[in-house]
């Protein structure tokens, strides 16, 4: 829903019930009682949700401190996460870390990948003959509208028969996320400007391919980027 | 028979205990504004999402603050109705003179106020159990989650002095509307007038103001001369019933 | 007991009459307290002043006197007094109002007497 | 000293007097009847007193003091009208008026409220607003009556009462005014009924001051002469007559200034004019009147 809206929209619900309560109030004679609207239920009424508002705030402060997600104020600057692959060096950079790592057993000769149209995979042909495939999921610190959700993002499945590699998206998935700002009676007093959303990786994480020298992966396949040499 | 004596704190006392029973509604009118605020809000007041190789990612941000927003409608709508002939006369059904009525009304919408900004800072916890209860803390960013006492208390503070300066305007309005009519056309023409000049240098020298002190001050003053002149203005007006 | 029959006199008249007839038939003796203005006003459902009116008639005609600080006494020759009084004026009212009544009808003393005597009987 | 005095009161509404230039004293502790046609300023009068409106022009004092913003005044005063329902607030009941009346009254007694309440059948939990018209007027008066004040008001206290209610409501009202004597104003167009409780009358006609007197001289101010057309007119040569009625060919009933003799009237009855007394309910209509003839000169096409 649009943000400006839809507390405009509130506030107008809220003119209208009070409009309509005032015409009822001013109406001479005043407040209709009707059986429900009675003093004691009226009191009833505000004394219940006092008590659930002071109940809530006991509740709250008993919560369980931990088992949040990730902090809203790391100190990252952004990571190049597309950069770093480019140039092969995802492990070196700082910030970065893998999520997931996969290593096949693989002779040589011809891999065929197969893999979901929006999976984009960085390939990089290793120096030597160790007849391995690695694979890794890397990530970077990664966040929207503040908040990090890096440890909620899943890495896609690889899984190797014969001489083809499938790489699968985990299965589509939502991300809720909460965050609770300052009323603006404390942030107007508090003195701290408004938060900055620090920066954060563009992109949900990079699959990373290193493939043996002898192996050969068919370069014109679309989605697929070649780490230069 | 001799004649009873009674003092004017004497009788605003009564009439201000008693306006807790006639004027319950406004109450029961602030439980309601701010549970169908809370229910409508606890969504969440904004949201982002990003989407992309199969994920999407939306966040919610809470905060109390259209609570606090419709409290103060709320604040102003109970000054207007404690001016209303409906609510002078419901005083003037026994011992009651015009200082004592505005004295009682004042009493009235000071402490329900206060009711107000505590509930509605108050809420703020409602809605955060709330969230911590539907999305698991594993969904919720830490910060301001736990929010420090002392924040509580500095939120309270500001919503109450807030909601005392909508309910000192909207008694005000209500005293002039009562005064004469035509204010019900002349009001929104000074209004307009006084954006043009500036109300907005008013404006914001209360909801820019840093200093907790200096905005007491300053929301203090205002909401005295408001209802000052208030009941300088209601003192010469009769009683219909 | 209800006043006001006779809706065409005053209350404070009827009052009186009231009194006079619980004095004439021994309901109230003499040197005994009559009925204060409170009381009468109660019995009668009418407002004190109005009956103390009646009260101060009868105190006129000196037919209950007023001890201070007491009240009003019934004097010792109140049945006398009410007796004459009531000879002399609302009998003698009355007769007048039969008198010009037969005057209008044209009927002649000695009838008069007749009917009388025929009343009595 | 005077409970209220007003000095040449006017109050006007808009170009509208209702009440016009009016002086008159009321003394403590009488029961006065405030008696005139509709619109003949009764209730802006009682306001007045009460404090709820400002005079125009002319000055009125309660207990010596301006009623209007008076704390003094109102703490003595109770003023019950028939529009107490738009004062008090629907949303409680008939016992929550009762027992925030008390708080209000020092001399207010629970127990004569009780007892009035119980004795009357209402319902405590009973709503002031679902109440019929005559219940209201009898629960506005066990406010009236229990708040014992200095100085009772009651607008047209018996409004829609039946009438034995009304009986009760005069009885209760006069027990109580005898047990705790205090100043009663009581306002009404039917005062037949009244008559016998009150002590004085003050009668009102377009806003101006009629007649002010104790009932009982009220009562003998005028005399009723039904006779001969020229015995009757003769009669009646230089005294003030408020009404007169023509019967048949040569009768004629006239109500008249009571300045006769004793044998004055004595030689008229002789005359053949019967002499009757004036019923104070009459002689307040006659009084009030705006032509001396009344409705019957609306018919009388000549």
């Amino acid at each position: 829903m649009n943000t400006v809206l839809f507390p405009g929209l509130l506030i107008v619900l809220v003119l209208l019930l009070l409009a309509a309560l005032g015409s009822l109030t001013l109406k001479r004679g005043g407040f209709p009682a009707t059986n429900f609207l009675t003093l004691k239920n009226l009191r009833w009424v505000f004394a219940v949700y006092t008590i659930v508002l002071l109940l809530s705030m006991a509740v709250l402060y008993n919560l369980p401190q931990v088992g949040f997600s990730g902090s809203t104020r790391f100190p990252v600057a952004s990571v190049d996460l597309f950069g770093a692959a480019r140039t092969g060096k995802l492990e070196q950079t700082p910030g970065v870390f893998a999520k997931g790592k996969w290593s096949f057993d693989y002779g040589a000769g011809q891999l065929e990948i197969a893999r979901e149209p929006e999976i984009m995979i960085w390939a990089q042909r290793k120096d030597t003959e160790d007849g391995k495939l690695e694979v890794g999921f890397y990530l970077a610190k990664t966040s929207l509208e503040g908040v990090d959700y890096t440890d909620k993002i899943e890495s896609p499945s690889v899984e190797l028969s014969g001489s083809r590699l499938t790489v699968k998206n985990a299965s589509h998935y939502q991300i809720k996320l909460a965050k609770f700002t300052p009323d603006f009676t404390v942030s107007q007093f508090s003195g701290g400007a408004s938060e900055q959303i620090v920066g954060s990786s563009s992109l949900p994480g990079v699959l990373f391919l290193r493939f043996p020298k002898n192996v050969n992966i068919d370069n014109r396949q679309s989605g697929i980027l070649f780490v230069s040499q | 028979m001799s004649l009873s004596e009674t003092s004017l704190f004497q009788v605003a006392k009564r009439q201000y205990l008693y306006k807790f029973k006639a004027c319950s509604p406004l109450l029961f009118a602030l439980a309601v504004v701010q549970v169908l605020t809370i229910l409508t809000a606890q969504g969440g007041t904004s949201s982002a999402s990003t989407g992309g190789s199969g994920i999407t990612v939306s966040v919610y941000s809470y905060s109390s603050n259209l609570v606090i927003a419709n409290t103060i409608l709320w604040a102003f709508f109970a000054g207007f109705i404690c001016t209303t002939q409906t609510t002078k006369s419901i005083d003037f059904a026994y011992v009651s003179n015009r200082l004592s009525s505005n004295i009682s009304s004042i009493g009235f919408l000071l402490t329900a106020g206060i009711a107000g900004g505590v509930l509605a800072t108050l809420s703020g916890t409602l809605i955060r159990v709330m969230v911590f209860f539907k999305l698991g803390s594993k969904n919720i960013a830490p910060e301001n989650f736990f929010v420090p006492p002392q924040d509580l208390l500095l939120g309270c503070l500001a919503a109450i002095l807030y909601i005392t300066l909508s309910s000192s305007i909207g008694y005000f309005v209500g005293t002039l509307i009562q005064v004469s009519k035509a204010f019900i056309v002349l009001l929104p023409l000074f209004l307009v007038l006084a954006m043009r000049l500036s109300l907005g240098t008013l404006i914001d020298a209360v909801t820019k103001e840093n200093s907790l002190l200096l905005f007491a001050i300053k929301v203090l003053a205002i909401s005295v001369l408001l209802v000052w002149s208030s009941a300088l203005l209601s003192n010469r007006l009769e009683v219909r019933r | 007991m209800l006043l006001n029959i006779d809706g065409m006199k005053p209350i404070y008249v009827q009052i009186a009459e009231w009194l006079e007839i619980e004095i004439l038939h021994g309901n109230i003796g003499c040197d005994e307290k009559v009925y204060s203005q409170y009381q009468l006003a109660e019995m009668f459902n009418i407002n004190p002043a109005t009956a103390a009116k009646g009260l101060s008639l009868l105190a006129d005609e000196n037919i209950i006197y007023k001890k201070r600080g007491l009240g009003m006494f019934v004097a010792a020759n109140a049945k006398e007094l009410i007796l004459l009084k009531r000879k002399d004026q609302t009998l003698k009212q009355l007769l007048f109002g039969v008198l010009t009544e037969a005057e209008r009808l044209g009927v002649s003393d000695e009838e008069l007497f007749e009917m009388i005597k025929a009343l009595r009987n | 000293m005077p409970v209220i005095e007003s000095n040449e009161l006017t109050k006007t509404y808009g170009r509208l007097p209702a009440i016009n230039n009016l002086s008159f004293n009321i003394k403590e502790n009488k029961i006065t009847g405030l008696i005139g046609r509709n619109g003949a300023g009764k209730t802006t009068l009682l306001k007045t007193i009460a404090g709820f409106l400002k005079p125009t022009s002319g000055k009125i004092k309660v207990f010596s003091e301006n009623p209007f913003n008076s704390l003094k005044v109102s703490a003595n005063l109770i003023f019950i009208d028939d529009n107490m329902n738009l004062a008090l607030p629907s949303l409680l009941r008939l016992v929550d008026i009762l027992e925030s009346a008390g708080r209000f009254y020092p001399n207010w007694d629970r127990e004569l409220a009780t007892r009035l309440f119980d004795y009357f059948d209402f319902d405590p939990r009973q709503r002031h607003r679902s109440l019929s018209k005559g219940m209201r007027s009898t629960f506005n008066m066990i406010i009236g009556l229990s708040a014992r004040c200095a100085l009772t008001i009651l607008d047209e206290p018996t409004t829609g009462m039946d009438a034995a209610v009304r009986k009760d409501f005069y009885k209760a009202l006069l027990k109580d005014y005898i047990a705790y004597p205090r100043t009663i104003i009581v306002s009404s167009h039917l005062l037949s009924e009244i008559e016998d409780v009150l002590e004085d009358i003050l009668l009102l006609k377009d806003g101006e001051k009629c007649v002010h007197l104790p009932v009982s001289e009220l009562k003998e101010l005028a005399v009723g002469l039904r006779g001969r057309v020229n015995i009757i007119n003769e009669l009646a040569r230089g005294r003030q007559v408020y009404y007169s009625e023509t019967f048949g060919k040569d009768s004629i009933y006239i109500v008249v200034k009571n300045e006769f003799t004793e044998a004055a009237l004595q030689s008229a009855r002789l005359a053949g004019v019967e002499i009757t007394p004036v019923a104070v309910d009459d002689l307040s209509v006659y009084l009030t009147a705006r032509s001396k003839g009344g409705i019957d000169n609306v018919f009388k096409r000549n």
